[in-house]
């Protein structure tokens, strides 16, 4: 079959990384650093997606077809988000309540 | 790995079980990228409202459980671990321990979801659950400008901004809870293949693309938990 | 319609008033687009009856020549059309940057939609339903809000149109250039009776267009109704002139930049005076409380129009001292 | 070409079971195709039975035909009909399905299974419109533009959106079993640039069919949950916004249309070589074009809401990025009229079809500019210019390219052959009608007429007295097609395994395909469309 098997130490290692991300994560979003908790808590959970991604669904030992598939997907969400922001901020008028 | 041409799961339209598991591997990471896309809809309207209303979205924050959040995060990421564990099991034919991560997989699945509904409980009872019942106390001055909570005013604006955000709250988790059930169901069938024997380690793609599944809804929650749980918190 | 009985294309127009300054600019860039369709079409349409012709098929086993392709005219039917499109972006948006940038002395008018009808708010307190009347040669802006869903004017002589949205201000701007009657539209479904929301807008030379001010109006300017409303919801008991009130002074505020509690500045125009009567606690003036209730739901559109109205009117006063 | 002995193939997957299970439960994606097309058949009759009543109440200028909201409904149940249940599904689940497949030499599709869901998934989502309609109907516009559909509208939209909801599914399903299909099911020697063009362009449409529903997906969603318990998403009275709505339906909806017009040109590209016996001119450049235009139609999707209240700043972006989903357009249109170049041009029906495609196309894709140059697309927005635009790509380009197909592949999924003078009269009907019906309307729309009226002022009436009568020609024209291609299925003449005298492996099994689709698996060893050197093979 196609499968690469890991060595479990992988899996133990990506495992407590993502456990000490989780802790960091809510341990920052206590600490007042203004516009840089958001960034900071998205960083970090861009972080342990990446982990999940690459180890635990096994990207980075997949054919390069599964890791345009991953790139498109994230590609596209970010046309969504891009193109639709890009509204958002540049109107002129303001919402109101 | 040998070509088997004749294997009882090889079906008719593929000429070996590479090809067939290649194809089922591709066919849900296409679908995760649907999934991707799924929940972007959601997060872009995340991302504009919280940008509208972000002492709104604060306040509305505070009320949920960080705790119960964090666990919550912990359950999911260790069913993570044991459901890479069962595929590392299945490669290895070692169907006893298979089933053994398989069934730990779906207890920890479930106590994600009971976690999940003792929080939506105890929304239920502050009525934060939008709609006429919704209401909603002000604990923090949405300007941080020292206010005595009472004396605001346009507490009813407040309150619509923070339905917002608690709308956003349950389609976004509800719909993450769906895929967790679905999720469960899948444990199941894989379990009950496990069992009879069906997985292999020549034939266990089915193991191999649930797991992809697993891990995919996983990753929605490292993004909820700090979207939804984790803004402002610094404010007290 | 006069009787267009005779002829069958008597009283069918090929081809829409052009009554605005805007109207000009639009058709020239539609009879461009025209003659590059037209272009592209009778050359394509051309070759592909001759080709057809030319090439029919004599024998029934015959093939086609063998030849693949050429890089030469790949790229020239690239970057051909790709000059075209250029050309047409810039001129398309620079006729949008003029329809979106209204001059700056304009007679304005507020419009609100709602199922199924317009009603036209003039400064001097003149409202209409369903007509418009509007002077020949004057830039007109209209301030647009809806009631309840989307609508959207269009005015096919003049070649504007935009959407009217539930809670906010969208504006469009049109300079007639000759009187006239012509059809108003709502051009976004709106429900059941969308098609009987039409009316028609009355471009008139000026000196009748002042006749027709005058004969109307009972109630007073738009600013003036805004006056009373003031009194009637107690505005003035905060919002004094002699700056000892617990909100800002409005006096000689409207069009000038205020400064915000979180430092930002803001120029006060309709929309945040708007959104400071809706939504008062949203962007504060520094240096007060967010002490001011909200009127949502206390004031109609048509009211808020009046009370924007009244604040743009505070103009006229010794400008006070704005924080 | 060959007049070797035509027969009926004594096996094949027509009369491998005969029972109404071995159709029900079937895994055979040629099945699997004929039940897509027995369904698609269905809706589009229904959708064109209401554009029927539309011509009918526009004859006049007053409302005296139907009532308003009668009239609403129409036009909104025959949109959500053609678009959602017959114009999205036509070409890739029948003949995508019957033919993916075949041209690249598989035995079945990837995932069959998931293909028979995708069909029960598409009729549930139709059964819960039809329940929408019979209920009462929905008067929302197939848009469903908020705040009107989720606070205003008293009819049936959350049936209407559930079918939607479902329906999308199936579409997803289908895009992304195809992608499966063509990179791991292709047969030896069978490389990418082997591939027929109208496989690049199934491709192409399942990218955007994968990429896009979902996201049409929770926006239909979001609305029924709006609507169930007013969660203000798009509520300005509860601070949300009504144009976050119209970003996220069009991010979807303007990428479909693109999955209505793709497979069409692929289906043209087959035909203009298949007729002109000729390799098609710059057969990477189409290639690459369809995947172009797959990607560039997911950056414009704006160019809807030029007046619907976004910024002028993306307003101005939109229009620009609008702009080049043009270039693969038209190199597409210069290619197929290059290939026309010293070929053998046969004036059979299915090439009628194509050069009516071409023609309709090209005039679609030139007022397309007119909407795309955002001056412009102001005044025309929101009026029949529009009605005419799309009704020009999506009837003129994807109803033509399908029945084109249709009748190039008829041969091949029925074993028999048509009446060939009905259907190039046929042909000629709907040509005509169709210009008939749509042309006035760009007119219409200059003037200022705007759409979804159902009451017009009497100056538009000959216009539309026009269109109208057009639309009776067009009804009329698509009529015949089904009652000869039905006849044909009984008292046809056998059509042989290659009719046409075409290449491609589709015409190297026989007439129906057996069920394994070939004898014996087939092995590439040339390029597509290679007139020239491939030995037609009459089996």
């Amino acid at each position: 079959m196609t499968g690469h098997v890991l060595p479990k130490r992988i899996y133990y290692t990506i495992f407590a990384i993502l456990m000490f991300c989780t802790l960091l994560t809510v341990w920052i979003a206590f600490l007042d650093l203004g516009p840089l908790n958001t960034i900071a808590a998205l960083t970090i959970a861009v972080f342990k997606s990446v982990l999940v991604i690459l180890f635990f669904m096994h990207v980075k030992y997949s054919p390069r077809l599964t890791w345009a598939v991953v790139i498109g997907s994230v590609f596209w969400l970010g046309i969504l988000l891009v193109l639709t922001m890009g509204d958002y901020l540049t109107r002129e008028w303001r919402h109101y309540g | 790995m040998p070509d088997v041409t004749h294997h009882p799961a090889l079906a008719h339209q593929f000429d070996s079980l590479a090809q067939q598991s290649e194809a089922t591997t591709l066919g849900m990471w296409v679908f995760l990228v649907t999934e991707v896309l799924f929940f972007g809809g959601l997060f872009a309207t995340y991302a504009i409202y919280r940008g509208w209303y972000p002492d709104a979205f604060a306040a509305a924050s505070h009320e949920l459980d960080v705790t119960l959040g964090a666990i919550n995060t912990a359950v999911l990421i260790t069913s993570s671990l044991t459901m890479a564990l069962a595929v590392h099991a299945a490669q290895l034919g070692q169907r006893k321990a298979l089933m053994v991560f398989l069934a730990v997989t779906m207890i920890l699945g479930a106590a994600f979801l009971g976690i999940k509904s003792v929080e939506y409980y105890h929304k239920f009872v502050e009525h934060h659950i939008p709609g006429p019942s919704f209401q909603f106390e002000i604990r923090i001055s949405p300007n941080d400008g020292g206010n005595p909570p009472g004396k605001l005013a346009d507490v009813e604006l407040l309150k619509a901004h923070v339905q917002i955000f608690f709308s956003l709250y349950f389609v976004m988790t509800g719909l993450h809870a769906v895929h967790m059930v679905i999720g469960i169901g899948i444990m199941l069938v894989m379990l009950w293949l496990a069992w009879r024997g069906t997985i292999t380690d020549e034939y266990y793609s089915p193991i191999e693309i649930s797991g992809l599944y697993w891990h995919f809804v996983d990753i929605v929650w490292i993004f909820l938990f700090p979207l939804l749980y984790l803004i402002g918190r610094h404010a007290h | 319609m006069d009787e267009a009985d005779a002829d069958m294309w008597k009283g069918t127009p090929l081809f829409p008033d052009s009554a605005s300054t805007m109207a000009g600019r639009v058709d020239a860039l539609y009879f461009f687009l025209i003659v590059v369709s037209a272009f592209f079409s009778v050359l394509i349409a051309g070759l592909i009856v001759f080709y057809a012709v030319k090439y029919r098929r004599r024998s029934p086993d015959s093939v086609g020549a063998s030849f693949h392709g050429g890089m030469a005219l790949e790229l020239t039917w690239t970057v051909i059309p790709f000059f075209i499109t250029i050309v047409i972006f810039v001129w398309g948006a620079s006729v949008f940057f003029a329809m979106s940038r209204p001059p700056d002395e304009t007679l304005n008018i507020y419009v609100v939609g709602k199922q199924w009808m317009w009603k036209f708010q003039h400064l001097d307190g003149q409202r209409e339903i369903n007509e418009l009347h509007v002077p020949v040669g004057r830039p007109v802006k209209l301030i647009m809000t809806s009631e309840d869903v989307i609508h959207d004017v269009f005015v096919p002589a003049f070649r504007v149109k935009a959407d009217v949205l539930p809670g906010r201000y969208t504006n469009i701007w049109f300079q007639p250039t000759k009187p006239g009657r012509y059809h108003l539209f709502c051009a976004e479904y709106c429900g059941t009776r969308h098609s009987g929301m039409v009316g028609e807008v009355v471009v008139m030379d000026p000196s009748e267009y002042q006749t027709w001010l005058s004969g109307g109006a009972p109630e007073g300017s738009l600013a003036s109704a805004g006056a009373r409303l003031f009194q009637d919801l107690a505005c003035n008991t905060c919002h004094r002139p002699d700056a000892q009130g617990r909100g800002p002074v409005l006096e000689g505020l409207f069009g000038k930049t205020a400064t915000l509690q979180s430092g930002e500045t803001i120029t006060v125009d309709e929309a945040y005076v708007r959104e400071s009567i809706l939504n008062p606690s949203a962007r504060v003036t520094a240096g007060f409380q967010p002490i001011m209730p909200t009127f949502q739901g206390l004031v109609t559109e048509e009211q808020l129009l009046e009370l924007v109205e009244y604040v743009k009117s505070l103009q006229s006063l010794p400008p006070v001292q704005t924080r | 070409m060959s007049t070797g002995t035509v027969f009926m193939p004594p096996r094949h997957y027509l009369n491998d079971g005969y029972g109404i299970r071995s159709w029900l439960l079937t895994r055979d994606h040629k099945r699997i195709a004929l039940l897509y097309l027995a369904a698609v058949t269905l809706f589009f009759f229904v959708g064109g039975a209401f554009a029927v009543l539309i011509r009918l109440e526009l004859a006049t200028p007053a409302g005296d035909f139907v009532s308003d909201e009668t009239y609403n409904k129409l036009f909104t149940m025959h949109g959500v009909m053609m678009v959602f249940f017959f114009l999205i599904p036509s070409i890739p689940a029948t003949l995508g399905n019957f033919l993916v497949p075949i041209m690249i030499g598989a035995k079945d599709l990837a995932l069959p299974k998931l293909n028979l869901a995708s069909w029960y998934i598409y009729i549930l989502g139709g059964l819960f419109t039809l329940y929408a309609l019979i209920a009462g109907g929905v008067d929302t516009g197939w848009t469903f533009y908020t705040p009107f559909s989720t606070v205003s509208s008293t009819t049936n939209v959350i049936p209407t959106a559930l079918g939607i909801f479902i329906t999308g599914f199936s579409s997803i399903l289908t895009g992304l079993n195809f992608i499966v299909t063509i990179h791991r099911m292709r047969a030896p020697g069978m490389t990418w640039f082997r591939m027929p063009l109208f496989l690049w362009s199934m491709y192409a449409t399942s990218l955007i069919m994968v990429l896009g529903t979902p996201v049409l997906a929770i926006t239909i969603l979001l609305v029924a949950v709006e609507r169930l318990f007013h969660f203000g998403f798009f509520d300005p009275r509860l601070g949300g916004d009504p144009v976050l709505f119209q970003h996220l339906f069009w991010f979807y909806s303007h990428p479909a249309v693109y999955i209505m017009v793709l497979p069409s040109m692929g289906v043209v590209s087959e035909l203009v070589a298949a007729f002109c016996r000729k390799q098609v001119f710059g057969y990477g450049f189409v290639a690459f074009a369809s995947v172009a235009i797959a990607v560039l139609g997911f950056l414009v999707w704006g160019h809807h809401m030029f007046v619907a209240g976004q910024s002028v700043y993306s307003a101005l972006i939109f229009s620009a990025l609008s702009f080049l989903v043009a270039i693969p357009s038209a190199v597409k249109v210069f290619n197929w009229t290059a290939t026309m170049y010293r070929g053998s041009v046969s004036w059979q029906t299915p090439m009628l079809y194509a050069i009516g495609f071409i023609g309709l196309f090209t005039i679609g894709g030139l007022t397309g500019l007119f909407l795309a140059s955002v001056g412009l697309d102001v005044h025309v927005t929101d009026t029949y210019f529009i009605i005419a635009h799309f009704h020009y790509i999506m009837v003129g380009g994807t109803l033509m390219g399908y029945l084109g197909g249709l009748h190039y592949w008829w041969p091949k999924i029925s074993g028999r052959l048509y009446n060939e003078f009905l259907a190039k009269l046929s042909a000629g009907i709907i040509f005509l009608g169709f210009n008939l019906t749509f042309f006035p309307q760009f007119i219409l729309g200059y003037l200022g007429m705007p759409r979804r009226y159902h009451a017009y002022p009497p100056e538009f009436q000959v216009l539309n007295v026009l269109s109208s009568a057009g639309a009776s020609i067009l009804g009329v024209g698509y009529l015949i097609p089904m009652l000869y291609l039905m006849w044909s299925l009984r008292y046809g003449k056998l059509a042989g395994s290659n009719p046409w005298g075409a290449v491609g492996l589709e015409w190297t099994t026989t007439s129906p395909p057996p069920t394994e689709n070939f004898a014996e698996s087939p092995v590439v060893t040339w390029d597509a469309y290679d007139y020239q050197t491939t030995v037609t093979v009459e089996s």
